[in-house]
């Protein structure tokens, strides 16, 4: 019960402070689109993915949510750049499955480490990933 | 830093584990801690005083029983209801559901009236909102003035229409602890025949003489709020209302005679029909205990403490550049302090004050009609009891310091 | 006059309130008595550990949480159902009524057939008999042979009738203590897509591991009859049934998104969307412990102890002159041992046990349709569990020759 | 904790034992007839009064019940013969009043005192003063 806490690392602010590919503007109807909202707070993002040539050419969101929210979907869109859609599966996979200790994330994923360990914020850090899972299902 | 009075210190005392904890627990309005002469209550009925109730002949069963009912006088004696019009459930949930489902849902037409609150509890709204969806009536929602805890001329004209048939209606937000007047509305309702529940399960330790003035057909209220064990609530129901009411439980102990085939069976006396299973002993006696507890302290003191702290509380938290107060300074005495951070989302304030070991609530409290008419989505909730000290919200405004220092 | 073996004296000091009594405690069928682990955990639950479940970002409230789904798990892991499939009722009352409400009655048409068996106890019976007359079902009833648990081949023959809906029965009587033969029963209503749900109340201490061999799509029991609290119950219950079901009480913790008006409102995930209202956080986490006692008593030295002491007072009982059993000598074992005497009435017999401290229970036993196929309006029954010793069966005996000298 | 309950008096022993005007025909038209029936236990007991002149000229009972059913239900026929309707009336009320202490019984009654200590057994002691309860009420 530190007061520094360790969900709080500096990866996860800096992508809450600075949210990557953070948008105001709606998705051109290019992009696959899905949303994902939690009842407990009202966070509300959406997740973009332009696919061209089987890979993730642009990727973005939209909406507001706290920080753990608004960071993790921020790596997502990070991470998610450049991806072909069976990396994506992959990873979201691998986040998915949050529970087990053994899933090793990628590095740039890695200050979701932290959250692991509150399971009341998972539903804050999933909400991307959720909308993430939602594409992969319906593509 | 601390500052109790002699009193006030010894309340705090009472609760082993605010006694023992190193933690600022201001979410009392979710559900309080327990004194020990509660604790100590639970025990013996789980040990010495264990029996099954309502069923036996031999000195235990039989105590057990004399036990069991005295708190239903209890409950009676507190609310100004007779002892028959007391029903053991296992939550205030449970005792709303039961109105709605057994009592308003068989009488409701379409076209007809039900209202509630814009601050009500989930607990008492879905209940409503699901009895006009099965019959085609119209949920209605009264507005109230934070300061002054009236409704509007209007809308009181309104509820004087002759297709209100309910009001259910809180006691006192657990989000912005405004008091709604219920008198006047209990005046209003009742001359076009309509039943009134008032959700107490947040006032009843304060504001119990109150509640027993008011001419309510039903009240509700949960044990774990006020000092007491968790899965135990009471029913308060006028007995000619209870008279109308099918059982929403059937089994052991409410009926008389099962019929045979098709034949109806004939259920046992009120209010044994209503609370079919093996009752919750160790429950209701922890629940007379907290009651006791309760009605033994001073009253004065109490009040006194809560406008105190909770004052003290609104003040200090107003200060704050950053915070939008929910709850009106008018309200401050309840000791049910909500907030926003114009900056901070508030689950990452109530992440930070969780780090240091402060416990308040983020979210939405179980009331999203009052969210979307405040326009949020979710705020941050202290809320005190007569065991929150000082040091308790001077720790809150620290971690709250500390948020900002992190977050901007 | 005692002659516990070594294990079962250290069983009988497991429990505070059996080891202090004078009581001969002959009424474990209404209710056990409560280990010491059992108290424990709910004080502890109550003090140290207590805190609002799925509600809060603060450590305590995380451990309760944790704490709280760990027994959801638990329970799951004994009955072999996942722990999303276990919902927490206050009951096993509430359990079976919500799946008769919610589950079958939704589903039920004039012609359909509900069959339970005439050993149910009224939890089991009345919830079914009301599906029937909302719906103009027909309720039928299994006899069930006393001797070997079975029911007979023409019946089975009618329970595979294609307007089989639903079977619900129990794992024992609490009176006869017969064990229905399952496992057939419930292969022909599956075969004719009917549900089964197995009311575990009696049977659940020594009967887990069976329990969860079945197939059966629903399992109840109640806290109070294994060890734990009152107040708290577990329905167990096939997801894709679940997915089918309304919830029965609405309120706080189970709703996503309330809906406006007369918009339908979002419920949350299963289960939580069938435990509106907060938690009975001491409930469950008593219920936990209690789980805990029953799955490390060694099974093998109770169920010998079961047998020698059930057996011991059915033989006893058995050489009095006027003595008729009910429960045949071949469920001598479950411990749950009914007769009458020929000439004195059971309440003046329960009347003589308990003026010499010997607990037993007179009456129907919330089983009347029993009683009705046995032809008797009540009886006695003395009920042993792991801590009944067979000094208490001799002052069963005791009692027994003094009514008789008192009343013949 | 006594066994010798101080429920079993002696007086109520001789009332069960030997019950007063117990019948097992039904009663002939004439009678005033009412039922208590106990469904805890299934007893089931039937009050009939002969009234001529203002007066309980016959009274007697059927049925089976406990021995405290029984016993309450025989001195209740015996106490009960040759009152008027009033002096019934205010017996029953006397006994209803049951939980009250200060309420006298008439001598003939005394034995049912002790049942007051054991509120379980109301039910069964009251059960045939209910029958009569119901014949006054529908006299
Ligand atoms: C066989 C059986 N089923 C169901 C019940 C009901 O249990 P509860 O009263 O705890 O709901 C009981 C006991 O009362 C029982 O013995
Ligand atoms: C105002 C109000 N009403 C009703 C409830 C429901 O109480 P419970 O969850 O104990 O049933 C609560 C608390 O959760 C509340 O604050």
């Amino acid at each position: 019960m530190s007061p520094d806490n360790a969900l709080y690392k500096e990866a996860l602010l800096d992508h809450y402070k600075n949210p990557r590919n953070h948008r105001k503007e709606p998705f051109e109807s290019s992009y696959l689109v899905a949303r994902g909202r939690n009842p407990r707070c009202g966070d509300d993002v959406e997740v973009g993915l332009l696919i061209e040539n089987g890979q993730v050419s642009d990727s973005g969101f939209r909406g507001r949510g706290c920080s753990i929210c608004i960071a993790s979907t921020s790596m997502l869109v990070e991470t998610a750049a450049g991806s072909t859609m069976d990396e994506l599966k992959q990873l979201y996979g691998q986040v998915a499955s949050w529970g087990e200790a053994s899933t090793d994330l990628p590095n740039t994923l890695e200050a979701l480490d932290a959250v692991r360990s509150s399971p009341s914020r998972k539903k804050c850090a999933m909400l991307g990933w959720n909308a993430l899972g939602e594409i992969l299902d319906s593509s | 830093m601390t500052s109790l009075s002699g009193a006030q210190a010894n309340l705090r005392n009472l609760f082993p584990r605010i006694r023992a904890s190193e933690t600022a627990y201001l979410d009392s309005a979710a559900t309080t801690h327990k004194p020990e002469s509660v604790i100590t209550a639970m025990q013996r009925a789980a040990v010495e005083g264990y029996a099954p109730v309502h069923r036996g002949l031999y000195a235990e069963a039989e105590s057990a029983s004399s036990a069991y009912e005295a708190v239903r006088e209890q409950c009676g004696n507190l609310l100004r209801f007779k002892p028959q019009e007391i029903v053991f459930t296992r939550s205030a949930t449970e005792s709303i559901n039961a109105v709605a489902q057994s009592f308003l849902t068989p009488q409701l037409n379409p076209g007809d009236w039900v209202w509630v609150s814009e601050l009500e509890h989930h607990a008492n709204y879905l209940p409503w909102q699901r009895a006009c969806q099965a019959s085609g009536a119209e949920l209605r929602v009264l507005k109230i003035n934070y300061e002054t805890g009236a409704a509007s001329a209007e809308q009181i004209e309104e509820l004087a229409d002759s297709r209100t048939r309910m009001l259910a209606i809180t006691g006192q937000s657990n989000v912005v602890g405004v008091m709604p007047q219920l008198e006047p509305l209990i005046q209003v309702a009742h001359a076009v025949g309509a039943a009134v529940l008032v959700d107490a399960a947040q006032c009843l330790t304060h504001q119990a003489s109150e509640l027993a003035r008011l001419d309510a057909d039903f009240i509700v209220f949960s044990g774990h709020k006020v000092f007491g064990p968790t899965g135990i609530g009471v029913l308060a129901a006028r007995y000619h209302h209870l008279e109308q009411m099918e059982p929403w439980l059937v089994g052991g102990g409410m009926v008389d005679w099962v019929g045979e085939g098709a034949a109806k069976s004939e259920w046992s006396d009120i209010p044994a029909r209503f609370e079919a299973g093996s009752p919750n002993y160790i429950g209701v006696i922890g629940l007379g205990a907290a009651l006791d507890f309760v009605q033994k302290l001073p009253e004065r003191e109490v009040a006194e403490h809560l406008l105190r702290i909770g004052s003290y509380a609104h003040h200090t938290l107003s200060q704050l550049p950053n915070i939008r107060m929910l709850t009106p300074a008018s309200a401050a005495a309840t000791g049910v302090i909500s907030f926003i951070h114009e900056r901070i989302h508030p689950h990452d304030l109530g992440q930070v004050c969780a780090d240091h070991a402060v416990a308040v609530r983020a979210g939405h409290h179980c009331a999203q009609p009052l969210m979307a008419s405040l326009d949020i989505p979710a705020c941050l909730r202290a809320s005190c009891s007569i065991y929150t000290s000082r040091a308790d919200i001077n720790r809150l405004m620290q971690a709250l310091e500390h948020a900002e220092r992190l977050f901007l």
